[in-house]
């Protein structure tokens, strides 16, 4: 196997929270214990867990947005804390997060244009071919349609937004992409559409995914791997199927019993009916 | 004179609204024609200012002594004798020592902040510092309880004028060290102090031990008296003019301007008084400072300056009179003349700017103007500042805040090129307090200034030194006349206006005769005590 | 005067949260159809009306004093009464073809252009104050919500103090202590430095949610530096905030600056202000009260104005653009 | 707090210290030698550095303290904030014996606009954008832009003047003549309650409309409540909170003088006293004034925050989850 | 249940907003039936109108809202009712859990106090220490540990499930003939929400009141719902028997909705969407 795009060892973060009340102290509230995990080249990696769990924290820590309390993350064998200056830059064009709600992670002042190529210009970077052109560019990319550059996010519904978040992400070419809930706020349809198109870049462009999610029907359709985070700890990681076929951890057990589903013998009846229909229009046509 | 003809009967409460509170109860520090007045029915001197209603209001008359004191030979020992039966409010005798050591309080130095003019003339060493720190007054002596002898350090024939400043009156001996004085006074005239709540009520009680067979002068007509304090000026003219209740016992100070139209009425222009100033409001100019080192330019600004429109400004002719001379007309020893006559009293720029062309400064010159910050003074400063300019003088004005202003011109260093004050006589019974402390050279100090235009000439200083040690004092009114007018050919200050005064007192009040420099309210009372 | 509701106010409804309602996304309004929604409204039309009148009167100064044919500082004792006081002769204060609003007690300075060139001191400073204010809120309200800890810490320990200072007793102090020399640039710096918090309060607020929106994570993992992400990213989002609150500060000011000179600590006379010709109109309210009703209403009407149109404009913010 | 409070201290101290006339040639009066001065100073330690200064100053404010020494030294008891040699009285007990007139003032006041604001808001949240709404909001409005001086003298003009519905202001105690005490008083409330009832008005329209919305009204009203219960018990309690917040600092910031109505009336208040101790520039009487005010505020902070634990149990008890 | 007569019978129920831009329907001509002790659920996206249905049930719209058409309760036309006579209906026969249990209880008071108010809302005579008692059994009932203790504790005290909790305590205590939960488990994670469901169901089988639930989440309601009805953009796509839409969709929104639910235990591949773009 050869080495991972990005490994994380024995992540720490503590938080120092308030008490309430008059004579509440301050106490340390530990977010992240110990999590470790690995994301390969053109691979993706969910994290799973309950809300509260952490998973947002590592997001956060990996993109280096805050530091850690102890451990290391080395990003294509480097150590991402020893980076300053324009390493730094690098790193944040090589590490791109698509956040949870595409309105709020979206700058409401500024236009599509402004968005996507602000990773550039605070890069210091010059844009490949003028704003105009690698708008339009990406826009199509994301499966937008590229005169509607010049809008604010508001003129956008929320799947579009998502996209505008996504392209924003690629402006930079970057190697590993963290989505945070990227598909969560999103309606079924939607959400589909989101999740097809970050698989349709990944096979293109060859991305490695941090995916995050707390909906475990949606982690089986796009990850390869799957950990899963209970009260800041990872508690089971591995293959897909070995994780959502032969569960070990009990947290794990349960998290995917209580996922709500439609009846199997449903499904398979409503596949035969489908079939059945589609034969019946094919001998019509 | 007398108010509206009805006489003034024993009994009653009389009233006096006002802006602000009165200085001090202590008479040791406070000097003011208003707490003068105040202390006048508090307190008892040796000598005292005559009745406001007396043929001359401004002599000097015996108070608590039999008679005026006797000077010696040298007239540098005065000596007094004390009547019988005088007594403080708690019944404790008058007597010599207490006076010496009234008196004494003068010299204290936190305390004695008073009128000067006992430290300025009584002999005493250098580091006298009043009967609380060094006792006894060496330059007083009390040979007997009656007896009281004053060793001068100099020669001063006003100075029964001098025992007639509030500041020498007795005190029981011991009392009034700190701040003892500040909230309670011990009295020795007619009435004493029933309560005091600073900055709003006064109220005076009559002193039991007060003797009417021992005061000449002191009527004391009402009962008690109550001093409204804190009230806005246009409050108290609406209040004296409705006359609702108690306001018809009330008298105040003088009027608004902005009310004297109201005064038309013929109900109200019937209690309307009036009384002339004892003060001149004056531009002094700074002889030490070009251009107004050129006497020209100083006599150019006296012609150039527009009276009738500082008039005006003043609140009109009710309440101003265009003043040509430094000595107002009400104190003696003012002789009547103008070197620097008008139409109108309007200015007279055209002369003006001869004299300007005279020393070539036809197309003018700009200079700083130090005036108060208060309504009226920035009403006649700006008067001033459109008169000037027709005459190309450029006056930018200076604000000083109210309360530093005599700190800043008395100054020297910090005075401008002129400014705009007034200045009053410490008594009305000469000028000799009116024009030298303006010009004489030798009082010109680093602070506390009072010769504005910083003039030292050789001249007026030799004139001064001879007119004050004439003993007859009314050979030496004329004199003071004379010089006044000596004075102003040099120009050192501009005279603006004799401010007047306008007064309504209540309908009930009787034998009111208001005053500019301190009116006499002893001698008031009221028609019919029993109402308001 | 003391009192500045205005900002009290302005915080409950301005500095609420920025709502961001995916569900109703509408379009932004543009800046067209804000300025069409806003010429519908008739209060902010006449407002603005009367506001632009006071602009233009305050510029055109020296033109219409030319027409009206008086200076501001000009004495005229044929129009006043020696015998009465320095009363203006003839009816309301002495109105007339010769002078439009009658004259000053006491001097016959003629009212009409006095108001004129107390509308320049008024409108000077109000403004200045309100551009200074307004730079200063912005920018500490921004620090202290952007970097939050310590900054935050010292910052606020700094505006709860100023707000909780006697503004007015300590303006008024200062301002009667210092020397008169420019007094106006003094009456600026003054207010703004006790105004400012006001501003700073609201605008760290929202900087404090604003700072929670993924929008800045977003930017922070591209690099973007502190002063990038405040300026760049923050900023334009308090943007109807900051015109909303800043239209509401200027009559707060207007009233401020009157009400400092009406208590004498003002402009330096003989300079006019409607504070200060107020001042002076309080004895004769009585005998020549268009001396008052002049300057009273030329200020009120000022003040009112901005009132309102801040009122509208926040309305219309609110119902358009500020949302997202 | 205490931080704010030392931090007003200082800050006034400072700049008192700097702008100040020295105390020494105020008390030396008008015919003063320098060495006169230089004794006065040295026996107020006005000579000692700024630091030994300002800290005889705290103490004072604890402890009390003497100024100058032997026979002439004058007691200013604790809390000492001073004392005026203009009027050489203790500004402890200048501002005591205004401080009823003040809470007079201030009370009449608050009482007014409370109740007016309050009401006129809840009249305008239950109409809104009908008529009386946006008569009200007109009204509130033209309230918050009067500057009050130009309302106070309008209505002495209107009332007392033209009309002569009201006797002119007059210092009348309430045990004297408390009908005259009342309309003494009408005006000043009146000219005080306007601008902050206008505000108190927008205030609590827009606290009722807002609460309206809130989900937890919608719930009051999906288990069947009456609409009176739903108001009383759902909508008013969560809409007048924050209104205790602003009036309590509102009332304690008035407590500290109401400056240009107390002046403009001439009611012998704090404020007046401000007023007049800048004219006559007595500092210490003015710093007196700014630290109490300053203290009435903070305070008034604390109790709002006290009243708040009490009114709003999300602060009172911890969060348990 | 020998009484064929619905217990909600919903006919042309239309809402209508009138907006600057003009009158908009966001529920259109909806008609439905829920059985005695059935159970209803209503899917469809986001704005699709399922909230709106809700509140024009409870006669809680919002302001400016109308509402045309038939709600029939027990037989009883709703739409016609005075408003007093609505507040009757409230909470005593219809009784609703919306989505956000923090923001829907009011957070000064106790939520013993809440529960109470409700109970004794439509009963007179009933003593504050009664009520008290129908709360702590109420929160007993929705498996709150500890209920007599937690009677006094203020909303924000409670985590986000347990506030679901007390709301459906909230509408035990009143007994009503039929539920309304709108989006009553989306705020929560899939472990709550699986045990609220259950509470649900348990609630339903228990006191035999019909319910009605509202979500976007199909998976959802096909493991709590006997009868569909599928929304989109204020129509009525199709509705049917739980076993019918799931396994036979009529409609082609229905079946994109379906295709595009990601499935845990069934094959990987593209999720199937009508279009590659969305519509605009
Ligand atoms: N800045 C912070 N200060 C204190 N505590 C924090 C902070 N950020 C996160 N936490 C706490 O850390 C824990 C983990 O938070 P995190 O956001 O990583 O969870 P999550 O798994 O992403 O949950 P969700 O699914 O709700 O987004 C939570 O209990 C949270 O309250
Ligand atoms: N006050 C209102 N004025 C105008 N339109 C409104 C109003 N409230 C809601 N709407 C619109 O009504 C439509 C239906 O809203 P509703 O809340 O019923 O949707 P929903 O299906 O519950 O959606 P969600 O799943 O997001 O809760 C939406 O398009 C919404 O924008
Ligand atoms: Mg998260
Ligand atoms: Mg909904």
């Amino acid at each position: 196997m050869t080495a991972p795009l990005l490994r994380a060892t024995g992540l720490v973060k503590e938080f120092t929270v308030r008490g309430t009340g008059l004579l509440g102290r301050a106490a340390r509230f530990r977010a992240v214990d110990d999590v470790s995990l690995d994301v390969h080249a053109g691979e993706t990696l969910a994290l799973v867990g309950e809300s509260g769990s952490g998973k947002s924290t590592t997001a956060r820590l990996i993109a280096r947005l805050i530091d850690t309390t102890s451990g290391t993350i080395e990003f294509a064998g480097r150590d991402v804390h020893a980076l300053t200056g324009k390493d730094l830059h690098a790193y944040r064009g090589d590490v791109q997060v698509v956040f949870q709600d595409p309105y709020s992670s979206l700058n409401p002042k500024h236009t599509v244009e402004r968005i996507v190529t602000a990773p550039l210009v605070y890069q210091k970077r010059p844009i490949p071919g003028g704003a105009r052109a690698f708008t339009r560019e990406l826009m199509e990319r994301v499966g937008l349609d590229p005169d509607h550059s010049g809008r604010f996010p508001a003129q956008f519904s929320g799947g579009q937004a998502q996209r505008i978040g996504i392209a924003r992400a690629l402006a930079v070419s970057p190697k590993l992409i963290i989505a945070d809930e990227a598909v969560s706020a999103l309606d079924v349809s939607v959400q589909a559409q989101v999740i097809n198109l970050l698989r349709r870049l990944q096979d293109e462009e060859g991305f490695s995914y941090l995916f995050i999610a707390h909906d475990l029907a949606v982690v089986r359709q796009i990850a390869h791997r799957v950990a899963v985070m209970n009260a800041g700890r990872i508690v089971e990681s591995g293959d897909r199927d070995q994780v959502f076929g032969d569960p070990q951890d009990p947290y794990t057990r349960r998290l995917l019993a209580a996922v709500p589903r439609i009846r199997p013998e449903w499904d398979a009846a409503r596949r035969r009916n489908e079939r059945a229909r589609r034969t019946v229009e094919e001998a019509a046509r | 004179g007398g108010a509206a003809g009805d006489d003034p009967v024993s009994g009653g409460t009389m009233r006096m609204l006002q802006n602000a509170d009165f200085s001090y109860l202590d008479p040791a520090r406070g000097w003011d024609g208003g707490v003068n007045a105040f202390y006048r029915l508090v307190y008892r001197g040796l000598t005292m200012q005559a009745a406001g209603d007396a043929e001359d209001p401004n002599a000097i008359v015996p108070d608590l002594a039999e008679s005026l004191g006797t000077a010696s030979e040298d007239g540098l020992t005065w000596t007094y004798t004390l009547k019988d039966g005088l007594k403080f409010d708690n019944g404790d005798p008058i007597t010599s020592a207490e006076l010496e050591f009234g008196i004494s309080r003068a010299w204290d130095p936190e305390i004695g902040i008073g009128s000067p003019w006992l430290r300025n003339t009584i002999e005493a060493p250098a580091d006298y510092a009043g009967p609380y720190q060094s006792g006894d007054h060496p330059g007083i002596e009390t040979p007997d309880e009656k007896t009281i002898v004053f060793h001068l350090i100099a020669p001063f024939p006003e100075f029964d004028s001098v025992l007639a400043q509030p500041n020498a009156v007795p005190f029981p001996v011991g009392s009034g060290a700190g701040d003892e004085f500040i909230n309670d006074i011990i009295a020795s005239g007619p009435y004493t102090l029933e309560t005091y709540t600073p900055g709003s009520l006064i109220k005076l009680v009559r002193n039991e031990h007060w003797d009417p067979d021992t005061d000449d002068v002191r009527k004391a007509y009402p009962d008690a008296w109550e001093f409204e304090i804190g009230l806005d000026g246009a409050t108290i003219d609406e209040r004296l003019m409705a006359g609702q209740g108690a306001d018809a016992n009330a008298i105040s100070g003088r009027v608004q301007p902005a009310t004297l139209a109201r005064l038309q009425a013929p109900d109200l222009a019937e209690r309307v008084e009036t009384a002339d100033a004892y003060c001149t409001t004056y531009m002094g100019m700074n002889t030490t400072k070009a251009p107004f080192d050129k006497v020209e330019v100083r006599q150019a600004m006296n012609y150039a300056i527009d009276r009738a429109s500082l008039q005006t400004a003043s609140g009109g002719s009710q309440l101003a009179d265009p003043a040509t001379t430094i000595t107002p007309p009400s104190v003696n020893g003012h002789k009547d003349f103008d070197l620097y006559p008008s139409e109108g009293n309007a200015g007279d720029p055209e002369k003006a700017l001869e004299l300007l062309a005279s020393v070539g400064l036809q197309d003018g010159f700009s200079f700083t103007l130090d005036i108060r910050s208060q309504p009226t003074m920035q009403a006649q400063a700006e008067s001033i500042q459109q008169a000037l300019a027709k005459i190309n003088v450029e006056v930018e004005l200076n604000v000083i805040d109210t309360s530093t202003y005599y700190e800043t011109i008395g100054t020297p260093s910090q005075q401008s090129d002129a400014a705009i004050t007034g200045w009053c006589p410490d008594w009305a019974s000469s000028a000799s307090t009116m024009v030298p402390p303006l010009v004489d050279g030798r009082l010109i100090t680093d602070k506390g200034n009072n010769n504005l235009a910083q003039i030292d000439d050789p001249g007026i200083n030799a004139r001064i030194d001879e007119i004050k040690a004439m003993t007859d004092l009314d050979a030496a009114n004329v004199e003071w006349g004379e010089f006044d007018e000596e004075v102003m050919a040099l120009a050192p200050m501009a005279p603006l206006l004799w401010e007047k005064g306008v007064f309504l007192p209540g309908e009930n009040v009787a034998n009111y005769i208001p005053n500019t420099s301190m009116t006499d309210l002893t001698i008031i009372g009221l028609k019919d005590p029993s109402a308001g | 005067m003391t009192f500045t509701p205005t900002e009290l106010e302005a915080e409950g409804a301005a500095g609420g949260e920025p709502t961001g309602d995916p569900a109703s996304a509408r379009p932004p309004r543009s800046g067209r159809r804000l300025a069409r929604a806003f010429l519908r409204d008739r209060a902010a039309v006449a407002c603005s009306a009367y506001i632009l009148v006071v602009v233009l009167m305050a510029l055109a100064a020296p033109l219409l004093v030319e027409l009206s044919g008086h200076g501001p500082l000009e004495f005229d004792q044929a129009a006043v009464d020696s015998d009465l006081g320095g009363l203006p002769i003839g009816w309301g204060g002495g109105i007339g073809a010769d002078h439009w609003f009658g004259v000053e007690p006491g001097n016959g300075r003629d009212i009409f252009a006095r108001i004129v060139y107390g509308a320049r001191v008024s409108m000077t400073i109000a403004l200045l104050a309100t551009a200074l204010t307004s730079v200063l809120g912005v920018v500490f309200g921004l620090v202290a919500g952007y970097f939050g800890g310590r900054v935050d810490m010292v910052i606020s320990r700094v505006m709860e103090f100023l707000m909780a200072f006697p503004a007015l007793i300590f303006m008024i102090a200062v301002l009667s202590a210092l020397p008169a020399e420019n007094r106006q640039a003094l009456l600026v710096v003054v207010i703004s430095f006790f105004g400012w918090p006001y501003l700073a309060r609201i605008v760290r607020g929202q900087t404090m949610t604003l700072k929670q929106r993924e929008f800045v994570e977003s930017a922070k993992a591209s690099g973007a530096s502190s002063a990038q992400i405040i300026f760049k990213e923050i900023l334009p989002n308090l943007s109807s905030t900051i015109i909303v609150m800043t239209t509401l500060a200027v009559p707060g000011y207007v009233g401020t600056e009157a009400g400092l000179s009406f208590l004498g600590v003002g402009v330096v006379p003989p300079t006019p202000s409607w504070g200060q010709m107020i001042a002076s109109s309080v004895p004769w309210y009585a005998v020549d009260p268009a001396y008052f009703l002049f300057p009273g209403a030329f200020l009120f009407l000022l003040v009112l104005s901005f009132t309102v149109l801040g009122d509208r404009i926040k309305k219309i913010a609110e119902s358009g653009e500020a949302r997202s | 707090m205490a931080v704010v409070l030392l931090l007003v201290c200082l800050f006034t101290y400072v700049i008192f210290f700097v702008l100040s006339p020295d105390p020494a040639v105020q008390i030396c009066g008008k015919n003063c030698t320098p060495e006169a001065i230089d004794r006065i100073r040295a026996n107020l330690g006005l000579d000692e550095p700024f630091r030994t200064q300002f800290w005889t100053f705290l103490t004072g404010l604890f402890a009390g303290r003497a100024y100058g020494t032997g026979a002439n030294a004058i007691e200013c008891a604790a809390p000492c904030l001073g004392y005026s040699f203009q009027t050489s009285q203790p500004v402890t007990d200048m501002i005591l014996q205004r401080l009823p007139v003040s809470a007079t003032v201030a009370v009449g006041a608050a009482v007014l606009w409370l109740l007016a604001g309050v009401a006129a808001g809840l009249l305008s949240a239950v109409k809104e954008g009908r008529f009386a709404d946006r008569f009200i909001a007109g009204l509130t409005l033209t309230g918050m832009s009067v500057p009050n001086y130009v309302l106070a003298l309008s209505l002495q003009f209107l009332l007392v003047v033209t009309l002569g519905w009201l006797p002119f202001p007059q210092a009348v105690p309430f045990a004297e003549d408390p009908g005259q005490w009342f309309l003494n008083f009408l005006m000043p409330w009146t000219v005080l309650s306007i601008g902050a009832a206008a505000v108190y008005t927008r205030l609590t329209r827009a606290n009722v409309i807002e609460t309206l919305q809130e989900n937890y009204v919608r719930t009051a009203r999906a288990k069947g409540l009456s609409p009176g219960l739903v108001w009383r018990r759902h909508a008013l309690r969560p809409a007048l909170t924050p209104i205790v917040t602003i009036f309590g600092m509102d009332f304690a910031g008035l407590l500290g003088g109401a400056l240009i109505t107390e002046t403009v009336f001439g009611l012998n208040g704090v404020g007046k006293l401000a007023a007049d101790s800048i004219t006559k520039n007595d500092q210490p009487v003015i710093m007196g004034v700014t630290l109490l005010a300053a203290f009435l505020v903070v305070v008034g902070n604390m109790v709002v925050d006290l009243l708040y634990t009490a009114i709003d149990p999300r602060v009172r008890v911890g969060s348990a989850t | 249940m020998t009484d064929q007569r619905p217990l909600l019978r919903v006919r042309d129920l239309t809402v209508g907003f009138t907006t600057a831009a003009g009158r908009v329907e966001v529920v259109k001509r909806l008609g439905f039936d829920l059985a005695r002790g059935g159970a209803l659920g209503i899917v469809g996206e986001s704005g699709s109108g399922k909230s709106m249905t809700s509140l024009a049930i409870m006669g809680l719209l919002p302001k400016g809202a109308e509402r045309t058409g038939s709600i029939e309760l027990d037989g009883t036309e709703l739409t016609t009712l005075r408003e007093r006579q609505m507040q009757a209906v409230r909470g005593d026969r219809i009784a609703m859990v919306f989505q956000d249990p923090l923001s829907s209880l009011n957070p000064y008071y106790t939520v013993g106090t809440q529960i109470a108010e409700a109970y004794r809302a439509h009963r007179t005579g009933v003593t504050r220490r009664q009520a008290r008692k129908v709360a702590i059994e109420a929160m007993e009932r929705v498996h709150i540990k500890d209920a007599a203790r937690r009677v006094d504790h203020y909303p924000h005290q409670f985590s986000g499930g347990m506030r679901q909790r007390v709301m459906i305590a909230m509408t035990l205590s009143m007994e009503p003939d039929l539920i309304i939960a709108d989006e009553p488990t989306t705020a929560l994670d899939v472990t709550v929400q699986a045990q609220i469901l259950d509470l649900l169901a348990e609630i339903r089988r228990d006191t035999g009141a019909g319910l009605i639930l509202i979500t976007h989440d199909l998976a959802v309601v096909s493991e709590v719902a006997d009868h569909i009805v599928v929304m989109r953009e204020g129509d009525l796509v199709e509705q049917g028997t739980a076993e019918q839409v799931f396994s036979d969709p009529r409609a082609d929104y229905t079946r994109m909705l379906l295709d595009a639910v990601p499935r845990i235990d069934d094959e990987i591949g593209l999720l199937r969407t009508t279009a590659t773009e969305e519509p605009r």
